[in-house]
């Protein structure tokens, strides 16, 4: 426990919010004390040591990680992030601390019995920390030594019928929002297509082809609470195409103050007595709604589904009941040519259990195969489509384009007209034109 | 410690290899009132901070319990969330999309005790293990990243300055005064593995000098012609270095040219970034996700450089509580803390927010830059 | 015809040279009312179309009446408006940023006589001379360019199609029917000397051809470098061509990478893009310049081509008919045509306007382009 | 009149708009009838030929006008543009046709005598056809020889103290709105800054020393007559920094219908009664306006200056008391990089005529300057600032940068820090860093 001394990592630990840093001490103990008689495959003292590691990155604010080099399991390209103190003399239990991206179940849900067979297996092979979850999604398993990876990679398959995520330049592991597990906005069953896409694109996910990383995230409905527009390079995003359904009754409770506006959520503030016009009406994007004698009234037509009204008065309004869900491509972190949301790539598709989401499959296949061909080394598919224009995605996927597509036309006319769309094509003679022109 | 196979053989990496498999299929770890209302539930409320009820058309309830904590975890307290579920909830327990941890049970009178338990257990060092909170207009976990706990090129730590922030801001966790939701957010570098572009708040890693150059093991360790092309601003030239009498092949930067954007570290480790006085927080806000009422925003910059104070980071501390303040007072409710600023104007917010406007701030990357200037003669004094 | 010398003499170009006085000062011109209440003016109103009145401090009031008609002009037609001027306004007379002609008086008495004078004169052709009109929720002189009539780059014709599109438009000239004011203005070239980027709705000449090459005498005319670095797109490239058994430096041009600015031409007029069926208008629509309620906007593309069917154009004037019909019904008071495709959706204004959507019309000219793609999930059906 | 068949332009000179082609041809008859006996300086049948010409591009819808080379008076870099027909032969009235730019009066008024002897020079010495004005604001002389060039800088000169205005490489001529001369919202004399800066860059008007052209427009307030936001390199725009002027009476009048709103613009049309709610308090785009027991009020901090609710009531509401102007910079055609509207510089400056401007010049003197020296050849001002940042802008002119300066702040986090901003600076070295990390 005091191999190294942490006086500023010690000061994390007082505060309301759990202490990352005590958890660590205790999980130190732990090991030191191995009640259970593991025999530690990797160092017993490696909490200690990252600790110490830690403590000295606290005191120089630099970190002490270097690259990873190459490691992994036989026939992936990936699941594993390999990882090297730049001090192992002084912190030998970290010396190799390589860590293993373990493919959480879609919606995290789990089953004690399951996280128990993973912390034992963790504790014996490897540091017995974690980060629950990555923020791709996957259960991260933090830190063990090259050795270990495959025989972790065996007891994993073999004995809990689990696989590693993704990492590298393929497919990354999908996740999802709780969706229709637990939420009554959800247009489609996110649990269903991210795990059925994931097992159908197992050999994507785990031999690289791709030029880089690719990502797809499914939200049950436009309040993306799994931030699929913001991070996936295909989010699919839950959506209705008829109309919302109301019931005016419980509208009425609402405003009558029977019903708490927005399921509770501003409990902690007295914001008066709700009022629907201001609260609901006057904030609806396409103003679109009125509410008259008592009535609420909706011209679905120009509503874009936003969420608000439903947000605000969940038990009045419910999505309509013709779902499916809007594709955006492209989303991306900053590096290199700055952070890209999102692009509607196809306003509504239906999300087909029974086909085996055949017509989602059919928009993901022809833009791997237009990013496989087109794309650059460690460029992302909104870089190449930012590179080579959305026109080329639109014919890569066989998409007409629509007026949905844009949030405005172009406002420069530097248009790239094909020489088949012009009459008479680009050949001409200039002698012809130097009879009509003299020099 | 001797070495206890698995079963694996090296020699034959094939043999009885299972590959392919994916993840447990989500179905098998639904708690038994989820398998059966899947796709019914007609409504849900907050009961109070932390505690939501959904109801279901077929008339059942979930009450589910949701509580905070560093997402860093440890077996031992995975552990215990475990002996918490099975004593309340049947075996099962999930985690969100912001890694908070989720306790469900379908019945109203299963809750109390659920909360009583779990609110009693504390880290030796003081801390809760497991508070409840984190719903509805409040703030709730940071979604963070590595930070020097494992990654090769933050510039900031994930895990310390997400604890103590959230110790500051950890009232809002367990309340819901706020006009609307506030999601904090930090990744230590640009990479941004967090995803921090889209944060009400968002805390992000940034570096301040050009690398450093390896001239004695550039040529030996990294392929120059990809660390060159690595640089999205040309800034990396070839270049012949003396070293030790001998003509090395090496690079040179150009400084000026340089924005710390660490691509080319990740290409080649000859060019690390990390300055321990150089290194720090770029505070970043007014992003969202959601298409609540307005379209998906990017989080803008709103201070520059933050030091990283460890082990507490109290500049970047202040900035965001001060930030919070100012609009859980201003703003209207539903409003975002983007909305916010943009209705009233961003002079207004960086005047009501005490921060200084420095130039920083104002965008030179690329020709969409142009785009963010002030194009217009409305402005509030 | 004989040379008549001004004094000048070219062998002494210096002597008695009078230079840099600059134009006349402006208020040797003003109208006496002008002159005594100028920044004294408490307000206006339009009493009908074309027909102002501004009321002074002094109580003094003077009376404007706008006429519209073509800026390209002859001197027989300035004398004409002399006359008029002489009779009506005590010899003055002014012009407005929009190439209408304003005359002023100080009594409305005097008013009506003028008006009647304007409205009677017409040209042997027909046409009116002098239609009063321009003003307030109606639409105003077309703004445009030197076309066919004096330029080397046009992709059309200026005066022609104003002409064409001021007869459609001329109810609205005469009228303020319209939710508010719509600007009408015309480049002939992408140089937009009519600055067209910023109007309610825009015609502007667009070449659909790569440049000819006139290798023979392109090396002879032109500095191949300068043509070269001309191309915004790179899309140049120097060239040996043979030529008549002989060598010659020229360039090539990859077509697919032209977008057809002539920038090229500008620099070398051995690269010319003109051709007939190739050219023609791009039709742009909702931009504004003021910035009432809404900050300026650039004009958006809404029609990607549009044929030069001399001499009336009428598939143009036909789309620009259709919309402002459109706008007129749909709009909200106030609302000009851009911000009313805004409340409404662009997918709204192609549906209401029956314009088809085609691919040219999303933006794929560099890194800004991305910033126009729909970023939310937020659309209409 | 019948030198040339012209009967696609014959067709124009149907309809009710004022005919162009009957114009020229009125000027053709004139021209040919020449009852004053002028002895014409270019070919009586210019005009004539000027239609033969434009009736066969309008055949074939392309231009006949060649490059124009360089052709201008004496010791100026601009003022005229070169013109020659590519089809001489057929039409020799117009085988020359350059124009010359006359430096308008501020405001475009005239006196008649002016004009009358402006006609009879043109109509001596050129085609009698003129723009009245260009889109820059010159008067416009479509179409003479090489050699009355001279002969008509001299006539202008010397008998009609009046100058050529700008083109090429240089201050181009600036224009301004009518302002005060007749427009109660003008908060500053545009005529007299115009006119001033006009005289006191004659030099830079006439002599090309820098990069490109360059352009100053001159709007009183922030309607923009002029278009100076989105025309002119350097936009100064009127507006104001107290309170908007409210005469209480006369918004009870708007609202009781006795005025009528927009100063009767919107006349064409029955749009109901007015309504201030919804013309005005509702269009307010900062909602600082209040309207309640007959008094409307303004928070005026909040105010942004936007014109819409003094627009709608122009008989009760006035632009404050405490003008000046805001300076906006970089507006610019699209070509080579898209069109640029202008970017606010300086939010607010005096205009002060006591002090000659002074306070003005000393903004547009260091852009210049700035500009002559970072510029490339033919590189517009908006596209140095884009090419090199606002803050190299910000940083010439000794202006600090402020949250006015942008619509948003920066979303990227691409920041060039300065050596001397960063503690330590750049310079450091790799062993005393691979003490603390190793390879
Ligand atoms: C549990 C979780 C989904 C999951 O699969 O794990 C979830 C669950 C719910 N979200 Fe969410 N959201 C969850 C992450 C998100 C995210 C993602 C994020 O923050 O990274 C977002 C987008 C955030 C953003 O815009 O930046 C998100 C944006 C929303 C919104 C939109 C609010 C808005 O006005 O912008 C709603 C609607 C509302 O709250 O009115 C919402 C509403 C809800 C509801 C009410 C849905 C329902 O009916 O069950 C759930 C409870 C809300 C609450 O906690 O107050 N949820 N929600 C996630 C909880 C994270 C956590 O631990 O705190
Ligand atoms: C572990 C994780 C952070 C975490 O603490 O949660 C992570 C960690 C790393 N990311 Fe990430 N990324 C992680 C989620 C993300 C996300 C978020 C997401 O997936 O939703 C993003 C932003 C979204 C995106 O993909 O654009 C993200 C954008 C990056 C990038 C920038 C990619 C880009 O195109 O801009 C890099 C740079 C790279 O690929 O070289 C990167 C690179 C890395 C590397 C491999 C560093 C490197 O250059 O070698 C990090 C290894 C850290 C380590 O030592 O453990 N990581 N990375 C996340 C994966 C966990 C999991 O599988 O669940
Ligand atoms: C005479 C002229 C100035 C000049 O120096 O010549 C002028 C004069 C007036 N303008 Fe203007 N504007 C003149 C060109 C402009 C332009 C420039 C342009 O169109 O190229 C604009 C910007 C147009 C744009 O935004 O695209 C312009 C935007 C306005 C506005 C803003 C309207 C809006 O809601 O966007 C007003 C206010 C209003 O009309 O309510 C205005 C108001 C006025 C007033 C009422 C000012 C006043 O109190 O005297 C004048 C009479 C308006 C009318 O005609 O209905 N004027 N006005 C110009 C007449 C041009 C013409 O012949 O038709
Ligand atoms: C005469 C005029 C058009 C008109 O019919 O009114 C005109 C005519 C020409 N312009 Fe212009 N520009 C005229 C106002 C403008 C404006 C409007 C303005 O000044 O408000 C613009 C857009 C604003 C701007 O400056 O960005 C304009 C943007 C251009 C450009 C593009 C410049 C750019 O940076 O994007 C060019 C190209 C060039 O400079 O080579 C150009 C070039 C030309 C040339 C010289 C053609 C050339 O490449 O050599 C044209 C000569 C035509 C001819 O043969 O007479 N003209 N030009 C206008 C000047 C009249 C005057 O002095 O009053
Ligand atoms: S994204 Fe929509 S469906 Fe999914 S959990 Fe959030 S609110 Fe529910
Ligand atoms: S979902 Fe949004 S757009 Fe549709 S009615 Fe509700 S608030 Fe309006
Ligand atoms: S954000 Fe950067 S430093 Fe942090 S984990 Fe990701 S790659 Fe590593
Ligand atoms: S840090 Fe980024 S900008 Fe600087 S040299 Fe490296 S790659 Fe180039
Ligand atoms: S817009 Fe183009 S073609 Fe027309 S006058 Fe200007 S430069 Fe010439
Ligand atoms: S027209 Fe424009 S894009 Fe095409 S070759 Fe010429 S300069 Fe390049
Ligand atoms: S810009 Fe303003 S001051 Fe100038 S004329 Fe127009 S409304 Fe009047
Ligand atoms: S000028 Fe514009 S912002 Fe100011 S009060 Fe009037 S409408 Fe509102």
């Amino acid at each position: 426990m005091t191999k190294h001394k942490t006086p500023l990592l010690d000061e994390l630990e007082s505060g309301p919010w759990p202490s990352f840093v005590s958890d660590m001490k205790q999980e130190a103990e732990a090991r030191a004390k191995n009640v259970n008689n593991v025999e530690y495959q990797i160092p017993v003292d490696v909490v200690e040591d990252l600790m110490g590691v830690l403590e000295l990155s606290f005191a120089e604010g630099e970190t002490h990680w270097k690259h990873g080099g190459i490691v992994g399991v036989f026939g992936y390209g990936g699941g594993v992030i390999g990882r090297y103190c730049d001090q192992p003399q002084k912190f030998p239990g970290v010396a190799h601390f390589h860590t293993m991206r373990v493919n959480q179940p879609a919606g995290k849900f789990y089953k004690t019995d399951y996280l128990r067979q993973l912390c034992d297996l963790w504790d014996f092979r490897g540091s017995g920390l974690t980060n629950m979850h990555g923020s791709t999604g996957d259960i991260i398993l933090l830190g063990t030594t090259t050795p270990q990876l495959e025989e972790i990679f065996y007891e994993l398959t073999h004995n809990m019928n689990q696989d590693l995520g993704g990492s590298g330049s393929n497919l990354r592991t999908p996740s999802d929002c709780i969706g229709q597990a637990r939420c009554e906005w959800a247009c489609y069953d996110t649990q269903d297509l991210c795990y059925q896409l994931t097992l159908d694109y197992q050999d994507e996910l785990h031999r690289p082809a791709f030029p880089y990383k690719f990502k797809f995230k499914f939200d049950g409905c436009p309040n993306c609470c799994v931030a699929s527009i913001a991070r996936a390079d295909m989010a699919f995003v839950g959506t209705w195409k008829d109309e919302i359904r109301i019931d005016q009754e419980a509208v009425k409770a609402y405003v009558g103050g029977e019903l708490k506006p927005n399921g509770n959520a501003h409990a902690g503030r007295d914001w008066g007595k709700f009022d629907i016009e201001k609260e609901v009406i006057n904030l609806c994007p396409t103003e679109c709604m009125r509410y008259e004698n008592g009535k609420l009234e909706i011209n679905n037509r120009e509503c874009t589904r936003c969420m608000h009204c439903i947000n605000v008065m969940p038990r009045a309004l419910r999505p309509g009941s013709q779902t499916g869900c809007s594709i955006l491509v492209g989303a991306k972190a900053p590096i290199l040519d700055g952070a890209q949301m999102g692009s509607l790539l196809v306003p509504f598709v239906e999300v087909n259990k029974e086909s085996g989401y055949e017509e989602i499959k059919d928009v993901i296949e022809p833009i791997w195969d237009w990013w496989m061909e087109e794309g650059k080394n460690r460029e992302r598919l909104g870089e190449l489509m930012k590179r080579r224009g959305f026109q080329q995605l639109l014919e890569a996927t066989g998409i007409e384009p629509m007026p949905q597509h844009v949030s405005e036309p172009r406002h420069n006319p530097y248009i790239f007209w094909k020489e088949e769309e012009v009459e008479g094509g680009f050949d001409r003679d200039i002698n012809e034109f130097r009879k009509r022109h003299q020099r | 410690m001797a070495f206890i196979s698995s079963g694996y053989d090296p020699e034959k990496p094939m043999e009885n290899r299972i590959t392919d498999i994916g993840p447990r299929k989500y179905d098998k770890f639904y708690p038994p009132v989820i398998a059966k209302n899947k796709g019914k539930w007609l409504y849900h409320e907050i009961l109070e901070p932390g505690v939501l009820v959904h109801v279901s058309e077929t008339g059942d309830e979930v009450y589910t319990v949701r509580v905070g904590g560093a997402r860093f975890m440890s077996v031992s307290l995975i552990r215990e969330i475990c002996d918490i579920a099975d004593k309340h909830c049947e075996g099962y327990v999930r985690w969100t999309t912001r890694n908070n941890v989720e306790f469900m049970v379908d019945g109203k009178d299963k809750v109390k005790p659920l909360i009583d338990d779990l609110e009693s257990r504390k880290f030796n060092g003081g801390s809760n293990k497991f508070p409840v909170g984190g719903t509805g207009a409040g703030i709730t976990n940071i979604i963070h990243t590595q930070g020097w706990i494992h990654c090769h090129t933050p510039a900031t730590d994930a895990s310390g300055p997400v604890k103590a922030t959230m110790d500051v801001l950890y009232d809002d966790f367990k309340d819901m005064r706020l006009p609307a939701q506030l999601r904090v957010s930090l990744a230590c570098c640009l990479n941004m593995c967090g995803a921090v572009h889209c944060s009400d708040i968002a805390m992000l890693g940034y570096h301040r000098k050009p690398p450093l150059i390896d001239h004695e093991y550039l040529d030996k360790m990294c392929e120059i012609p990809l660390a060159i092309a690595s640089c999205p601003t040309a800034a990396i030239k070839p270049k012949k270095v003396e070293f030790d009498g001998k003509t090395l092949n090496s690079v040179e930067v150009n400084n000026s040219r340089c924005m710390f954007c660490g691509n080319c570290y990740t290409m080649c480790p000859c060019l690390p970034l990390a300055d321990g006085p150089g290194d720090g927080i770029v505070l970043m806000v007014g992003g969202k996700v959601s298409n609540s009422r307005t379209a998906p925003k990017f989080s803008k910059v709103a201070v520059a450089f933050l030091p990283n104070t460890a082990p507490r980071w109290p500049e970047t501390t202040d900035a965001i509580k001060k930030i919070v303040e100012v609009y859980a007072t201003d703003a209207r409710k539903y409003e975002r803390l983007g909305e916010w600023a943009e209705r009233i104007g961003w002079e207004r917010f960086f005047e009501k927010c005490e921060l200084e406007f420095t130039h920083h701030l104002i965008d030179d990357f690329r020709d969409p830059a142009y785009y963010t200037w002030r194009q217009t003669t409305n402005f509030k004094f």
